[in-house]
């Protein structure tokens, strides 16, 4: 507001994101020096495609987290959206776009839920999440069995005009995921940083009595957070059954440990009240872009991409926690009153 | 207080007896002598690990890794075993493998201050793929006969040597974190990290032993895994981390740290590792596995944070109200104030 | 015919099982290795540490963008992976398929271990072969069987018990199915344990358990030695690796369980992918010749799938040429 | 000076990150000492003792204990050589019970440490249930488990950080008798408190922290009140509290209009309340710590279920209403616990003060106005001339003054008729305390009502137009005018006078 440009470009500078958007310069440096193929936008593009589930997710997990909790249930609620479309469409008969919005809203119901256990009743977010992942998981086995077609047939055959959803390529090369996910993008990024509603996310999450204190139906505002994970959800559920074109329960049951490290490399704080909707999506797609390019560039098989995801997590956060240990930050100090001096 | 301490336990144990009932009732050939003692030697692995994740949770923190410990564990040893190495010297190096593991842990989450479940969701992953590289995805089989023995050797009538070990080691994990001044440490340092300092307890260090005891339980159940299985694939063990949280909250203890007891995770261990078993006697097939899985969970700990909170709410009540009452016997006795 | 047939060297083949780490496919890998030196091709073997149809597209098309010339895939689903198997045919990859096939529009040659009937008549043969060697009368005596696999979705195992189970309707009506919904234990080898330890006893009475699933028979046997059992007191069977079942049949657990030998169906099935992306055609009744394996003869899809239409060229079926029943006797003389 | 001073701080440096907090201090303490240290929020007197106590560690200088050098720095080698702290906060373990919260660390035996502490406790004359949950203490208990802690541990060095910020007045009172006696058993004490009475009452030396250093020392029989207050002060500092008494009008109850009444209202902690607060006005509402004051404050608020009673509102029923309701009726509330219930740490000073207005059609509709926010902030900021670097820093790292501004500027955005202000400058210095009293004149000047509960009896005599005192949970008391005195103020909140003879 009463920041000049220049200031605001500073702070940027020193912003987190930018951390991230240098990780992301240096992947394509590295696997592009490796292998110029990374660099074809048509493969680039197209890799995308495999892990846009997970980047959509983590936008709205991101809410969640915030606030203080987490939610380890979005995976399972994946497979059920899947599940839900293929048997309402395939069983019920159900127009492929009715059936569609009512896993959505079911996804919703179960996200209602989850967050009202942990918003009205007081029970930890990790706990109701791990058991709504068991249980919609559960549920998503169920529906299967409703299923016409044994269940190890599968559900297929949606109509093209479904599956273009997520097939269809802009000017040939950019995938409609890509564009499902920048939309949501802006979206979360509005939704949490520019409206009333974020700001009292943001709040929650800080200080809930506080909240309280100052008006704010500081339980509506959590369960809804979850409302709204479990509907990304569901819509990357959506995207993915159009994408395979088969309905599955299975769907993104090992989607969890990506999205949570996707949402934390982003700058999410962990015990909330801090987070960012922009470093979610850029870690989600650094993440993405090394499981995409260490396989092409460096014929690293995808049974070890668990090693090198799993090492960028925990050098990014140790090394963030060292900036702020008393001893390096003590030598940050003195590093910079030497340069002062000098 | 005591009494109202215990009775958390009590309250799982009689959940688990409630359980077993139900499956006795739809099925009575579950209620057998033998059947039942074999729910609880199977529970054995899950018990183990339980009380190691116990421990993390108890400082208030998370240790989403002992899956993959439990994994590497059991296929470093069992390669080893394989080929003829000493059964000792196998053992220790997986004990070893764990203790490393969980001093790493510990040293991320109580020395650099990172955030448990971020931590240990890395070492998980790093695990994982280890165990893929250290086996280039082969199955470890044929282990030596006579370390499977180890686990179905009996004591008394079907008792297993290793229920009974791991039933005693328990107790005596129990006594020392109730009785010792060091073992009250755990609890206390999850309870209130920055008061436990004030009275001079090694915050940090008593962290780390946590991880390490984590660790080396995991590893510890590893071993035990891989003679009860008898083969080790390079998926084992994953999904073990949280069904171990899940037996820690369903054995009354808070994730939020210094509540609860290693009894507990053991009376929760055994009902997570026996719901298979149950839905087998009921026919149900596995299909409902994970569905009763979360309805367990989510209603008992709802019930039980509501309960919790009820009582707390109404202590409160209650001390307000009598400090009003206490008003009106000021009135009529003329203040109790000297 | 297809005596100049134009040499497979050089050719580069993405071999992708259904699920990495599992003792089925790694065997098959190491064959498919062994016998790629020999021919000169190189076989790169890609896959994931999960079995999902996501985890399985994202394979494909690290397969395709890697620039291989073909790819010889185990399917986890057949209409999930359809549109990554299209989009491989598209980058003129030549795409087969073995264990589990995909759909026919969507491959050329599947390297099949035999059909439903073959499978699931062998499963419930070296059942009642088992109950004979232990003195029970498999034609008379009231048998009480069940089946023990992976999951109801995997598509080749179902196939196989729906068989099994039309086999025993035909053959053996005195037999009781004890569990008409079977008892699965998702390729987890725990949980194998746990529910095989549970099967026995629920049912202590139960003679025969079918495994057709290679984490389920081993679970099902150790279940059965924790709980003192061999196999003069049950008879356990199924299809399983040789090498993961001969410590259990050295103790005294089994007497007898079968495979396909897995190796040589992965090496065929990247033979015959490299075969065609070489430029070699092949139509129904073709044979083609597979150095230091033998001729196979390309058949019609119907043959595995009831009513399957096969396209003019390069597109088929190739049978491995037997399948194995191990016991004590020749166990050793296989290694996987 | 005695030989050897049982603890001899030599020129201590420490800094958090760029921020430098002490600069320098130099500190003895004897056998039989009650050394006062005083000194304005964030001087740094919490951070020196948690130096002394091995928590934090000190960038340079050196600590003394007995004439030994002190070369651990950890809490256990602290503790061993017989020093004590009972922290600022009170740090229980909530799940544990008092008995098992006292005893924790002990080498010895539970039933051996179990009779001692009975003794203890006998000799002190405290009444505390053992098997009772901390957590379910309240703070005033709580600091007497504290207490209980190291006197225990026979510490010959005892530090209390604010012991009596939440003690009753009977708890202060033995609290001060224990003091005494420990002092006569030669043991050295150092006492940090905001309250300068305090100071004369029960300590030998004082001692004044300021900016990092201590400029001023010596025998309390050396100072007067008003040295010590000057001490206190930057040296620039003016007298702003002359002016206030004088500028007060009087209030015209015949021609004025209750803003706000409450008829026999009750909840949990308080019963059959019933008063009126007018148009322009500041009703002080004394009493005791547990008096059941903020429990009134926050059940009107909408935070606790009313059991009997009405709340009016300028003659609205808002009884029973949500928080959001209540807001939105024209009323407001700032927390006494400030860290708990009002601040928002790591948000920025914007977000803090707008916090209460996002029901409000201004801040937007649905997208949040920030010109509006800007405006509304900085409003504020320039009216209680609040210190801070800009609007985006965070509320957290401001000194404990500035952020009750912060707090107050957003009870006043909702442009409420009536605010409740509840211990308004609880741990506040003496600087920021002036402050806040001339935005309360000022706001009562503009017209605003004001109900203000305070336990600090000058407070309440300063700002109120008229008191009422609270005891046990009841009225039991109203003064106005000459009546507002310290003794009859003190006797009625202990509950020594009756109702009929106040109100005479
Ligand atoms: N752990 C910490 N990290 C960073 N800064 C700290 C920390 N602890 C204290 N500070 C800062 O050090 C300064 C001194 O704080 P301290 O608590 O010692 O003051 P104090 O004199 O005890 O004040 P009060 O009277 O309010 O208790 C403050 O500016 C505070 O913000
Ligand atoms: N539910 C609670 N949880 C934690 N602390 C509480 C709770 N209720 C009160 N307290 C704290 O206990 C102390 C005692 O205050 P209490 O609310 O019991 O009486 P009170 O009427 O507010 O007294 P006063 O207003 O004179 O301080 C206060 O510091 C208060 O913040
Ligand atoms: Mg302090
Ligand atoms: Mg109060």
């Amino acid at each position: 507001m009463n920041k000049s440009f220049l200031q605001k470009l500073k702070e940027f500078l020193k912003s987190w994101e930018m951390v991230l958007i240098c990780i992301l310069l240096a992947e394509f440096v590295v696997f592009g020096a490796a292998n110029s193929k990374f660099l074809r936008p048509a493969l680039l593009f197209n890799s995308m495609n495999d892990f846009m589930s997970i980047c959509i997710i983590s936008l709205f997990v991101t809410f969640v987290m915030i606030t203080g909790g987490i939610d380890i249930q979005a995976g399972s609620i994946v497979g059920l959206t899947s599940i839900i479309i293929g048997v309402t469409w395939q069983d019920f008969g159900l127009n492929i776009w009715v059936a569609a919005l009512l896993a959505v809203i079911v996804a919703a119901l179960c996200g209602a839920l989850s967050g009202f256990f942990v918003a009205y009743c007081g029970v930890q977010a990790m706990v109701v999440t791990l058991g709504g992942s068991f249980l919609y998981a559960g549920i998503a086995l169920l529906v299967s069995n409703m299923a016409s077609t044994a269940s190890y047939q599968g559900i297929s055959g949606f109509p093209d005009y479904f599956k273009i959803l997520s097939k269809y390529k802009f000017f040939g090369v950019i995938p409609s995921q890509l564009i499902i996910f920048l939309i949501l993008t802006v979206l979360a990024y509005i939704l949490l940083h520019r409206t009333k509603y974020g700001r009292r996310i943001f709040l929650v999450g800080v200080n809930q009595k506080a909240a309280e204190y100052s008006g704010i139906n500081s339980r509506l505002v959590i369960m809804s957070t979850y409302v709204l994970s479990a509907m990304s959800a569901s819509v990357a559920g959506v995207v993915l059954t159009a994408y395979l074109g088969t309905a599955k329960s299975d769907l993104g049951s090992n989607f969890t440990l990506n999205i949570i490290t996707a949402v934390v490399l982003g700058g999410t704080l962990s015990t909330g009240g801090k987070g960012n909707v922009v470093g979610t999506a850029l870690a989600s797609v650094v993440i993405g872009l090394l499981r995409f390019g260490l396989p092409l560039c460096f014929g690293v098989g995808t049974q070890y991409l668990d090693i090198p995801v799993g090492v960028l997590l925990l050098v990014v956060v140790v090394a963030r926690s060292m900036g702020s240990h008393p001893t390096t930050a003590n030598l940050i100090r003195k590093w910079k009153e030497r340069g002062r001096e000098a | 207080m005591k009494k109202l301490l215990k009775s958390r336990e009590i309250s799982s144990f009689l959940f688990l007896v409630a359980l077993f009932l139900i499956v006795g009732i739809i099925n009575p050939n579950f209620l057998t002598s033998s059947n039942i003692v074999a729910c609880f030697n199977d529970s054995v692995v899950y018990i183990i690990v339980s009380v190691g994740m116990a421990f993390a949770i108890f400082i208030g923190e998370i240790d989403v890794s002992v899956g993959a410990n439990l994994g590497f564990t059991a296929t470093v040893v069992s390669c080893m075993l394989r080929d003829g190495q000493n059964w000792l010297l196998a053992f220790a190096v997986g004990i070893i493998i764990g203790a490393l593991m969980g001093l790493f842990n510990g040293w991320g989450v109580a020395i650099m201050g990172v955030p448990s479940l971020i931590f240990t969701l890395g070492t998980n992953g790093v695990m994982r793929g280890m165990m893929y590289v250290y086996t280039g995805g082969a199955w470890v089989e044929n282990l030596p006969a006579e370390f499977k023995k180890l686990y179905t050797n009996t004591l008394v009538g079907s008792i297993s040597v290793n229920l009974t070990l791991t039933v005693l080691a328990v107790i005596a994990i129990h006594l020392l974190l109730k009785k010792t001044k060091r073992g009250r440490y755990f609890i206390a340092v999850g309870d209130n990290p920055a008061g436990a300092a004030m009275v001079g307890i090694p915050a940090t260090q008593t962290k780390v032993a946590a991880y390490v005891i984590c660790g080396v339980l995991a590893a510890i159940s590893g071993i035990v895994f891989s003679s009860r299985i008898g083969f080790v694939t390079a998926t084992s063990g994953s999904g073990y981390e949280m069904k171990a949280v899940a037996a820690c909250v369903l054995g009354g203890i808070s994730l939020s740290g210094g509540v609860g007891s290693v009894i507990g995770a053991s009376i929760g261990a055994v009902i997570m590792a026996s719901i298979s078993r149950l839905l087998v006697f009921m026919e149900l097939g596995s299909t409902y596995d994970n569905t009763i899985t979360g309805i367990l969970l989510i209603t008992i700990v709802v019930a039980d944070s509501l309960m919790q909170r009820n009582t707390a709410e109404k202590n409160r009540r209650q001390r307000l109200a009598a400090r009003t009452l206490s008003g009106d016997k000021a009135k009529i006795g003329g203040g109790d104030h000297e | 015919q297809a005596s100049e047939a134009v040499s497979v060297e050089g050719k580069t083949v993405a071999f992708i099982p259904k699920v990495t780490g599992n003792a089925f496919f790694e065997s098959a890998n190491d064959g498919a290795q062994k016998y790629a030196e020999e021919w000169g091709i190189s076989v790169e073997y890609m896959g994931n540490s999960v079995a999902g149809a996501a985890e399985q597209v994202e394979v494909i098309h690290q397969a395709i963008n890697t620039g291989v010339d073909a790819i010889c895939i185990s399917t986890v689903d057949a209409a999930g992976v359809s549109d990554a198997l299209q989009e491989a045919k598209d980058a003129g990859i030549t795409v087969c398929t073995w264990d589990s096939d995909a759909n026919v529009t969507d491959r050329a040659l599947m390297v099949s271990q035999g059909t439903p009937d073959t499978l699931g008549k062998m499963l419930v043969d070296m059942g009642a072969d088992s109950l004979s060697k232990r003195g029970k009368d498999a034609a008379k005596d009231e048998i009480k069987y069940c089946w023990h696999y992976s999951q109801a979705t995997v598509t080749d195992q179902n196939s196989w018990q729906v068989a099994g189970e039309a086999y025993i309707a035909e053959n053996y009506p005195n037999w009781v199915n004890v569990a008409p919904d079977n008892y699965y234990s998702e390729q987890d080898s725990e949980k194998a344990v746990t529910v095989g330890a549970a099967v026995l006893a629920d049912h202590s009475d139960v003679d025969l358990i079918i495994c057709n699933d290679s984490t389920a028979l081993p679970g099902q046997l150790q279940a059965a030695q924790n709980a003192g059992l061999d196999k003069d007191k049950i008879s356990i069977t199924g299809f399983a690796s040789p090498n993961s079942i001969k410590e259990f049949c050295k103790a005294g657990l089994l007497y007898e369980w079968g495979l396909w030998d897995c190796q040589i169906q992965g090496a065929m099935g990247c033979y015959v992918a490299a075969y065609l992306a070489a430029g070699n055609e092949v139509k129904v009744g073709d044979t083609i010749s597979i150095p230091s394996i033998g001729d196979v003869a390309v058949e019609a899809n119907d043959c595995i799938s009831e009513g399957a239409e096969t396209a003019d060229t390069n597109n088929g079926v190739v049978l491995l040429p037997e399948r194995v029943v191990f016991d004590e006797s020749n166990m050793e003389d296989y290694n996987f | 000076m005695p030989e050897k001073a049982l603890l001899n701080i030599k020129n201590i440096y420490k800094s958090f990150g760029m921020n430098a907090v002490l600069k320098g201090i130099s500190l003895d303490l004897n056998e039989g000492e009650v050394l006062a240290l005083i000194g304005g929020n964030g001087a740094g007197k919490s951070t020196l003792m948690k130096i002394i106590m091995g928590i934090y560690q000190h960038d340079k200088g050196e600590i003394f204990v007995r004439g030994e050098k002190v070369t651990s720095n950890k809490t256990s080698a602290a503790l061993a050589s017989g020093i004590y702290m009972v922290p600022q906060e009170p740090m229980l373990f909530p799940n544990m019970t008092v008995e098992e919260n006292i005893v924790i660390g002990f080498e010895k035996k539970g039933s051996e440490l179990h009779k001692e502490l009975t003794e203890l406790m006998t000799a002190v004359g405290w009444k505390l249930d053992l098997s009772r949950k901390a957590g379910s203490l309240s703070i005033a208990e709580q600091q007497m488990v504290e207490i209980l802690r190291g006197l225990l541990r026979h510490a010959q060095i005892l530090i209390l950080d604010e012991p009596t910020s939440a003690l009753t007045f009977d708890e202060v009172e033995s609290l001060f008798r224990s003091v005494n006696e420990l002092r006569a058993k030669g043991i050295g004490i150092i006492y940090i408190t905001h309250r300068l009475t305090e100071v004369f009452e029960i300590a030998t030396h004082v001692a004044i922290m300021r900016d990092g250093k201590i400029p001023v020392r010596g025998l309390v029989t050396e100072f007067t009140r008003e040295m010590l207050v000057k001490g206190l002060l930057p040296p620039d500092a003016q007298e702003k509290e002359d002016t206030l008494k004088e500028q007060m009008k009087a209030i015209d109850y015949e021609h004025s209009r209750p803003v706000f009444e409450l008829q026999k209202f009750s909840g949990y902690g308080f019963t059959d309340i019933s008063l009126k607060v007018y148009q322009g006005e500041i009703l002080g509402l004394a009493g005791v710590v547990g008096a059941g004051r903020t429990e009134l404050a926050t059940t009107v608020f909408g935070r606790d279920k009313v059991l009997g009673g009405k709340a009016y509102l300028e003659g609205r029923d808002i009884t029973g209403l949500s928080t959001r309701q209540v807001i939105a009726a024209g009323l407001n509330y700032v927390p006494e616990d400030r860290h708990y219930h009002g601040l928002f740490k790591i948000s920025d000073i914007a977000a803090n003060t707008s916090s209460a207005m996002l029901g409000e059609k201004t801040m937007g509709r649905f997208l949040l106005n920030r010109k509006e926010e800007y405006r509304l902030t900085q409003k504020y900021v320039d009216d209680f001339r609040t210190k801070i670097t800009g609007q985006a820093q965070l509320a957290g790292s401001l000194s404990g003054g500035n952020q009750q501004k912060v707090v107050i500027g957003r009870s006043l955005s909702t442009s409420p008729k009536l605010v409740i202000l509840d211990e308004p400058t609880r741990g506040i210095d003496a600087a920021a305390r002036g402050d806040v009293y001339s935005i309360i004149h000022e706001l009562r000047n503009r017209g605003l009502s004001i109900l203000l509960i305070s336990s600090d009896m000058e407070e309440i005599i300063e700002l109120s137009d008229r008191v009422m005192t609270v005891c046990q949970g009841r009225i039991n008391g109203e003064f106005t005018g000459e009546d507002i005195n310290q003794d009859k103020l003190m006797a009625a909140s202990f509950g020594i006078t009756e109702k009929k003879e106040a109100g005479a």
